[in-house]
């Protein structure tokens, strides 16, 4: 929680980082999940934030 | 705060005398103003050395580290939580410890004060009670303290020690407010968008001289993540992901842990408010787990702990 | 070669200004508490009101993070497995309001980069593309001490323009044929009368003699390597450093770099940073054993390699231009003045 | 081998192979609507026309039935042979033009309409259905009629009794065109999934669930046609592992025992019995079972939930309980059947969670019974924060609505008034009963039974049937839930044991283990084994590309592809490959690790190889079955998993195991039944115990109790036990003793105990804890204010007195749930109901004359101990509801108690005068802080240890070597603590008769170098492997003990200094995989 807020204050989009515990029995759930992480982060995007490409530098 | 200065050669002489401490640890008068040099003595007949006034801001306790001798230091109420934890978190023995503890009355920034001439230079500075005076080539101009505190000093909350053999005065009252977390606050209620271009325009300036971490009492691994080339967490140019993670990082390894003494952002030579990020986790901290860092010996930082009761609202 | 030219402040503004077509300026700029180089073409706006540059112009040569190769690690790539140097600009530049310490440090630096045997390249062609224009110091501050290491307020050495700040108006002495060049260059101004150098130069003595600390340095070249090294003092010294970079990177002769790859999929570059004898990683060794390991050992290395071993390798002073950086930046007040003096009465 | 030209490239077939199959092998596609690949060809369809060149001529064959030969040129998609297909696609369209493949098919030749003249018909004559229902052995159907007459039919045309109604027919029929139930006489129906309670067919060759151990498929010979008819065998045909063998007959085994453990289970009651439920003749009226596997993701509908009848998501649900329970009426289950009150609650939320907020769940009850652990609080959740709804009615009748399929359910409201509501869907919440074939069975071995037919057994003996060495567990020892069967089912296992300890070990094997290869500084040899798993990888996955992949990745040695790489002559062929090959590390690209690795890891080890220079790329799971659509980009997928997993393995280095010994020592904490149950079961077992007992006797809390439920003597019974236990050479008792400290780990405690003041070390291998719990003090109710207001155990007191003054009694009252199920202890102390009824019933037996009321919330008399509920009506005892809204009250009013109640059932408050109210007050544990954090075991927030599973490890702890019975637990009876005590010591035994034992090489260490001193780890560990070096170079650095390691990582995700790494899971290895991504 605290990373999660850390994060989102320094300007992290909300949806870009998740939490989620889903046990081995729990397939369904991973799927839903999964599913939803990736329909939220396509929403946003590619990430731009905290991603380093190359270097800029001199 | 210059009063204490006469308390601390005698208690230090004493200490060193009586064989209580093998070294005492405490300020020298610095050779620039509003800038004091932390000092180590071991000979009672050197105590004269020692000073204190309102610039003693870098945190002693990065000083103990991992020391084997018995120390006498002087702490304000950052400086004793930093010993706590310290202690805690198995840096120093409490045994090995005489503490003098300094009420004490706020630090104060000499970047605010230098602002307040113009810029110009500042030659001398005198302590003066509640009021100071800097003099310049062709200026002087005297100051109430309480408008010149760093930031940090200025909402504390202990500015007592919670950790003394010895107090070298009364309790000082600490701040009362309700508004400690305001400067948080108000970088919370910009837009997400705004809060990003808020912090890289803030480290922007950054050079990376890690001054800001090795100000920090809690600073003390072996081997810095910065420092590890297996993996190498963080890349070691000034681009401004890297800057960015660094920053991030070292806030976060203080999670749970910071006291909010300034150190980190007294030393930065840029003057970068890098409290920034410590103190929105100091905030978080308090309201999820009702924490504050340093107060007590017998309880570990909040993430070093599970409780069944841990917030968890955030995990799907 | 000598002449003056005589500029006033706003023509000056304005020459300036003109320069730009010809090279990459820089100027001393406002930027929130202190000053900093900047370039004009950034729109920034040149402040000659200042004692000195927080940071030094040591960067504008040299810079802090500096991309020296490129490859690329794919195989269907022709180039694949080849280090290609990064392209580079070299255009003319100049530094204009430089104080003549930093001037001096470019001088300093120079052994180091630029020698009959080994040429740093990119330093050099970046040096020798740049035109130093000075601008003498009217008044040092508390913290100042070139003069005791070779240089003054307004030594020339470096330069290829001296500037003297005489109240309304600048007087302009031009050094080399590449300030010469960079005067004509700009606009406006006009040949100088004997009156005005002359003020000058009664400026320049009176403030040279005033120049506050004096800090001695005239016996460490007969000074023992191992005696120094061995001295008692260096554990007080070093007691309260923490170990940040703050003096390195703000001082204008500190020249020790580390090169790092950074590799992204399949494309890599070639890195090299600033390194600071202050941190950890620095001279640690492949086996782990780093002979500076410690806290005392690296504070010494530094006031050693500045004082002592660049005075003995290059007999061209030591390696500092006393600008008095380090002396007002330092998180936790160690003081070059004070350990030159342990050093110099060992 | 026949090598011949097809489109012109040179292909191979065996002798006597058609073209057809040839091409389909090597990918070339030929249409055809005829060909079954399990029946001979017969050429009808024409659409498998090719062009053949035979060095001389060209001439047209069709190629599922034209042998290859030599030599012979084959060309499938001339534009001659496209013009003849495009002619009989035409004519087919013609026939049936509105058969969906055809009109595909024609599209795909570029037809829009047909130039003949349109007909209606939808069989293309293929003779498919025929053809296989020949190789049925039926010949039900053929092809009657000539020329344009010619149609599939039955003889006579008449609907017949050859046809078995198998379905073979309408499986291959191309068209649709086949109707069974035109054919047969026979009812049509799919053969019931028994898993799926019927909701769904199967096969006649099933799996009969996908967890079925052994996960080995089955012939159902009662639906499977060879065994119904002789012919067949297509099965056969298409193995190809050749696993099928038909003749395979039942054997009889004869086998010599010890002990016989009755496991029978229990059968669900059938409703189909009560004709006013109507649950046969409506689908919407479902029995909790069938719900079940409606809820469930693997179940017929993928658990969406849907009514039967139409498929539409219900909107209301209702639950009827006890059905085929506690009713004596319509059948003769007089007991409780215990486990449907939670289930009932259990299914309405998941039936909430998986419908969303919009579906109303109700359940008409008669007692919510949720006694068990945990139940209560769940119950309470269901209620307040999942808002499913609970009527305290018994329904009389369920109608159904014709129209709508929907149900009427009409109750008694709380205003005693009839009402109706409307639900779509009615789950019948059936009971348990003992089948009818168990019955016998236990008459066969001479066990007795209860009157509710469950096995008869002695409460200090709940395992032991009437007959010597019989023992029971589960639902045929009583109705029961999960957890109690497991805690019988380690009970029993126990008692056999004990009877067996003996012959312990005297017939395992042991196996050779080879000599492991010392690889270090060896060159890194990678081999790489990628499983086809049948089809289930194979069918998506291009398996032969990811191997040739694998080939091409660095320090790969060895490659290749295995139809299924964990069958046993697979892993014979993967030892002599690592031998002969001298590979170094294994990579297997297949399925899960979870269930296969350590079948692959004992494969490396036969071969010489350290297990962990071992990694698995899961392409099943994670990605064949994932992505069954896109099969390109599975491939990919199995490539970057292939590569990320060989990026590792080169990382890996062998991990040692470490081995300890298993001191033999058992120590017991707690000298109640369940901690002396425990010292006797493992002395009986040979283990010498050490048990140790705060108090200064044994016997713990049932010195207080009177009489079972069943009407023993308590008493009696404990001094035998307490007698053995004294007289039991392996048993050392420790009076007046506590636990000092814990050191050590499993196999290896060393525990401090403190007697009177004086510290004794013992040494034990595994430690039973049975602390056991208390009666609360009440503090209302007058207790403690007024001398007649006793508690429980009080009155039990007064009963062993014999005491005269309880006789002379004109009124008792009881009250239930004092302390209990209250929003501060919301648990239910479970006993206590029937504790109260027993003692009521025992004042009536005083003094018949007596009036006695219990005044109660829900009367929890689970099991067979509903009849004592029942005798209790009977005898005349008096029982009133109230809700924790409307607690009764009690004063003192002229000299006698005054007890105030709303009655709900008059609607007004009743007040009654008592001379005796006894309190139901709750058990509550000792909460023991100090013994958990010792042992290293969780106590819940009621203060209850925390079991390692709430199901499948009630008597255990999650820390290895640590077990658990008994009150400490949770509430519990005499007989379930018993059955706990022996559970908790068959648990203890698996791991003393080993030993020794093996610890995991996957651990974490520490790098002195990196360690900052922070002492995280040690505090997060929840298994204390960490500590601080306390002397040597790296004094004050971390280290971990790798005995008590669990590598669960926590540690190494909580160092900021980077000094902890997991094994086989490091930085480097982490990173690696990462960079191959």
């Amino acid at each position: 929680m605290l990373l999660k807020n850390l994060l989102e204050h320094i300007g992290l989009e909300p949806g870009r980082l998740h939490f989620s515990w889903i046990s081995s029995a729990e397939a369904a759930k991973f799927v839903e999940v999964a599913n939803e992480v990736n329909q939220v982060v396509e929403e946003l995007g590619p990430a731009r934030f905290l991603v380093k490409r190359k270097a800029r530098v001199a | 705060m210059l009063h204490y200065t006469e308390k601390i050669r005698e208690i230090a002489g004493r200490l060193l005398k009586q064989g209580v401490v093998d070294v005492f640890i405490g300020y020298r008068k610095g050779s620039v103003p509003m800038m004091n040099n932390p000092l180590l003595i071991r000979d009672p007949g050197s105590t004269d050395l020692l000073y204190w006034d309102s610039n003693c801001a870098l945190n002693l306790c990065n000083y103990l580290t991992g020391r084997k001798d018995r120390i006498g230091i002087v702490a304000t109420g950052c400086v004793s939580r930093n010993i706590v934890t310290h202690i805690v978190e198995n840096q120093i023995s409490r045994s090995q410890l005489y503490v003098v503890g300094i009420p004490c009355t706020g630090m104060i920034s000499h970047r605010a004060v230098i602002r307040a001439v113009g810029g110009r230079e500042i030659i001398e500075f005198e302590e003066q009670g509640e009021r100071f005076l800097v003099r310049g080539r062709d200026f002087e101009e005297i100051f109430e303290k309480n408008d010149f505190l760093q930031s940090n000093c200025a909402v504390c909350r202990y500015p007592n020690p919670v950790l003394y053999d010895e107090m070298l005065g009364e309790r000082v009252p600490g701040y009362e407010g309700d508004d400690v977390y305001r400067d948080v606050e108000k970088v919370e209620q910009m837009s997400s968008e705004d809060r990003r271009g808020f912090f890289s325009r803030m480290i922007s300036r950054c050079i990376r001289c890690y001054a800001c971490r090795d100000a920090c009492p809690l600073c003390y691994c072996p081997t810095c993540f910065v420092d590890e080339s297996r993996p190498q967490w963080v890349g070691k140019s000034i681009d401004p992901v890297d800057t960015m993670t660094f920053h991030l990082l070292r806030a976060f390894h203080c999670a749970g842990r910071c006291t909010d003494c300034g150190a980190c952002e007294r030393a930065c030579p840029m003057g970068i408010p890098v409290r920034q990020f410590t103190k929105k986790l100091n905030k978080d901290v308090q309201e999820l787990f009702s924490w504050e860092a340093g107060l007590g010996l017998e309880q570990r930082p909040p993430l070093d702990v599970y409780r069944q009761d841990d917030y968890d609202g955030f995990i799907r | 070669m000598t002449a003056y030219r005589v500029y006033s402040k706003e023509e000056w503004t304005s020459a300036v200004k003109a320069l730009e077509s010809h090279y990459q300026v820089f100027v001393p700029v406002k930027d929130g508490d202190f000053h900093l180089f900047g370039l004009l073409s950034e729109g920034k706006r040149p402040d000659f009101d200042f004692q000195n540059t927080h940071l030094s112009p040591k960067s504008i040569v040299y810079p802090q993070s500096e991309r020296m190769f490129e490859y690329s690690l794919d195989g269907e790539d022709p180039d694949a497995h080849m280090l290609k140097e990064a392209p580079k600009d070299f255009s003319p530049r100049a530094i204009v309001g430089i104080r003549p310490c930093d001037a001096l440090a470019f001088q300093r630096v120079r052994v180091n980069f630029d020698t009959p045997r080994y040429r740093d390249p990119w330093w050099v062609s970046r040096f020798e593309s740049t035109t130093f224009v000075g601008l003498g110091c009217n008044a040092p501050e508390a913290t100042c001490f070139c003069t005791s290491v070779g240089g003054g307020p307004f030594s020339e050495a470096g330069l290829d323009v001296l500037l003297y700040d005489l109240g309304d108006r600048f007087l302009a002495k031009v050094l080399t044929s590449k300030g010469d060049g960079l005067l004509k260059k700009a606009l406006g101004g006009m040949e100088a009368d004997g009156t005005l150098v002359r003020q000058a130069e009664s400026l320049a003595l009176k403030v040279t003699e005033a120049m506050p600390a004096v800090v001695p340095v005239d016996g460490l070249k007969d000074k023992s390597v191992l005696e120094l090294f061995e001295a008692p003092f260096w554990e007080d010294v070093a007691f309260g450093c923490i170990n940040c970079g703050t003096c390195t990177y703000l001082c204008p002769t500190c020249w020790c770099f580390d090169i790092q790859d950074e590799v992204l999929g399949k494309s890599g570059d070639r890195i090299r940073n600033w390194d600071s004898c202050m941190f950890p990683l620095f001279t640690l060794h492949g086996s782990g054993h780093n002979p500076r390991g410690g806290k005392v050992a690296r504070v010494r290395q530094r006031f050693m390699h500045k004082l002592k071993y660049y005075l003995d390798k290059y007999n061209e002073g030591v390696q500092c231009s006393g600008c008095g950086r380090c002396v007002r930046s330092c998180p936790a007040n160690i003081d070059i003045r004070q350990v030159a003096e342990l050093m110099n009465s060992l | 081998m026949i090598t011949f030209k097809l489109n012109g490239r040179e292909v191979q077939g065996e002798e006597g192979e058609y073209i057809l199959e040839v091409a389909e092998r090597y990918g070339v596609e030929i249409p055809t609507l005829c060909h079954h690949k399990a029946l001979e060809p017969a050429g009808a369809c024409r659409l498998c026309t090719v062009e053949l060149f035979d060095g001389r001529r060209t001439r047209f064959v069709t190629a599922c039935n034209y042998p290859i030969w030599e030599g012979m040129e084959v060309y499938t998609d001339t534009d001659e042979v496209r013009r003849g297909r495009k002619l009989i696609v035409e004519l087919l369209l013609a026939r049936c033009p509105e058969v969906p493949i055809i009109r595909r098919l024609a599209e795909d030749y570029g037809i829009e309409e047909p130039r003949f003249k349109k007909d209606e018909d939808d069989c293309i004559l293929c003779g498919l259905c025929t053809r296989i229902c020949e190789r049925m052995g039926n010949g039900a159907i053929s092809l009657a009629g000539r020329g344009v007459g010619l149609k599939v039919t039955t003889p006579f045309e008449i609907q017949s009794d050859l046809c078995m109604a198998c379905g073979a027919c309408v499986s291959v029929c191309p068209t649709g065109h086949i109707k069974l139930e035109e054919i047969t006489k026979h009812t049509v129906k799919p053969i019931p999934s028994e898993y799926d309670m019927g909701l769904r067919g199967r096969k006649p060759i099933y799996v009969p669930y996908a967890q079925a151990v052994p996960n080995t498929p089955v012939i159902d010979r009662d639906t499977c046609m060879h065994f119904r008819t002789g012919e067949c065998k297509i099965c056969v045909q298409s193995c190809s592992a050749g696993a099928i063998d038909h003749a395979q007959q039942d054997e009889a085994i004869e086998l010599r025992v010890g002990a016989i453990i009755l496991a029978p289970g229990f059968q669900a009651f059938d409703p189909g019995r009560y004709e006013a439920y109507g649950y046969a003749e409506n689908p919407n009226i479902v029995t909790s079972m069938e719900f079940e596997r409606l809820l469930s993701a693997s179940g017929p509908t993928m658990g969406h939930l849907v009514r039967p009848s139409d498929g539409k998501e219900p909107r209301r649900i209702a639950w009827v309980q006890c059905v085929g329970s506690r009713d004596v009426h319509r059948c003769d289950n007089a007991y409780c059947s215990s486990v449907c009150c939670m289930y009932a609650v259990k299914q309405a939320v998941i039936a909430k969670e998986h419908a969303g907020g919009e579906l109303d769940c109700a359940i008409f009850y008669m007692d919510m019974r949720t006694h068990g652990k945990d139940f209560e609080r769940y119950y309470n959740d269901a209620r307040d924060k999942h808002g499913v709804r609970f009527i305290r009615s018994r329904i009389p009748a369920i109608e159904t609505v014709k129209e709508t399929g929907e149900l009427l359910v009409p109750y008694v409201n709380e205003k005693e008034r009839v009402v109706e509501e409307r639900f779509d869907l009615v789950v019948l919440s059936v009971g348990l009963e003992t089948a009818a074939e168990v019955v016998e069975l236990a008459k066969k071995l001479g066990v007795q039974l209860t009157e509710g037919r469950f096995c008869k057994t002695d409460p200090f003996r709940p395992v032991a049937t009437s007959r010597e060495g019989i023992f029971v567990c589960g639902a045929f020892q009583g109705p029961k839930d999960i957890p109690q069967s497991v805690i019988e089912a380690g009970s029993a296992a126990a008692e056999a044991g004990a009877l067996l300890s003996e012959g312990r070990n005297s017939l395992t094997l042991t196996r050779e283990e080879p000599q492991e290869r010392d690889c270090r500084g060896e060159r890194l040899r990678v081999g790489v084994f990628v499983c086809r798993c049948g089809i289930n990888i194979a069918g998506v996955v291009d398996v032969e590309a990811v191997r040739d992949y694998a080939a091409s990745l660095p320090h790969v040695e060895y490659v290749a592809d295995n139809l299924y790489t964990c069958s046993q002559d697979t892993q014979e062929s993967l030892t002599e490959v690592i031998k002969e090959k001298n590979l170094n590390r294994i990579v297997v690209a297949a399925c899960t690790p979870k269930t296969h690795e350590a079948l692959f890891q004992e494969t490396m080890a036969n071969a010489g190889l350290n297990k962990y220079l071992f990694e698995m790329a899961n392409i099943r799971n994670q990605d064949s079955w994932v992505h069954q659509e896109d099969p390109e980009a599975a491939t990919a997928k199995a490539k970057d998993l292939v590569r990320m997993a060989v990026a590792k393995v080169t990382l890996l280095e062998p991990l040692r195991e470490a081995e300890l010994e298993v001191n033999q020592k058992a120590l017991v904490v707690g000298g109640g039944v369940a901690g002396m149950t425990a010292a006797r079961a493992l002395s009986a077992q040979g283990y010498e115990v050490c048990l140790v007992e705060r108090a200064q006797s044994l016997g713990g809390q049932a010195r207080n109790l009177y009489r079972m439920w069943t009407g023993e003597n308590i008493q009696e019974r404990l001094e035998e036990l307490i007698e053995a236990v004294q007289g039991d050479e392996n048993i050392r008792v420790h009076l007046e003793t506590e636990l000092g400290n814990v050191e050590g780990f499993v196999g290896n405690f060393r525990t401090t105990l403190i007697c009177r003041g004086k510290e004794e070390v013992v040494e034990h291998g595994i430690a039973v804890i049975a602390t056991g719990a208390q009666e609360l003090k009440p503090k209302e109710y007058l207790y403690g204010e007024d001398s007649r207001v006793v508690t429980h155990l009080e009155l039990d007191r007064m009963f062993m007195n014999d005491e005269s003054a309880l006789r002379g009694i004109k009124r008792a009252v009881f009250i239930q749930c004092v302390g209990s199920r209250e929003p501060e202890r919301p648990y239910c102390s479970r006993v206590c109901c029937t504790h109260s009824i027993e003692s009521a019933l025992h004042l009536k037996e005083l003094n018949p004359d007596m009036d006695v009321y219990i005044l109660y919330r829900d009367i929890r008399t689970y099991g067979e101990r509903e009849y004592l509920y029942r005798k209790a009506r009977l005898a005349g005892i008096l029982f009133i509801p109230f809700s924790l809204e409307r607690k009764p009250r009690v004063s003192l009013g002229q000299g006698a108690l005054k007890i105030d109640i709303w009655d709900p059932l008059l609607c007004q408050d009743i007040v009654m005068n008592s001379d005796l109210l006894v309190l139901a007050a709750a058990i509550v544990p000792y909460g023991d802080q100090k013994l958990a954090r010792m042992f290293k075991v969780p106590l819940n927030e009621d203060g209850f240890f925390v079991e390692a599973h709430a199901k499948l490890g009630p008597s255990e702890f999650a820390t290895d070597g640590v077990y658990l019975c008994g009150m400490a637990h949770y509430p519990k009876p005499i007989d379930e603590s018993v059955a706990q005590a022996q559970a908790a010591v068959s648990r203890a035994v698996t791991l003393l008769a080993r030993q020794k034992i093996k610890t995991s090489g996957t651990v974490a260490e520490v790098n002195p170098l990196y360690c900052s001193s922070c002492g995280v780890c040690v505090e997060v560990c929840p298994y204390k492997a960490p500590t601080m070096r306390e002397q040597g170079p790296f004094a004050g650095k971390a280290e971990v003990n790798p005995v008590l390691c669990k590598g669960c990582g926590i540690c190494v995700a909580s160092c900021r200094s980077g000094a902890m790494s997991l094994k086989g899971f490091g930085n480097d290895q982490i990173m690696a995989m990462i960079a191959h991504m």
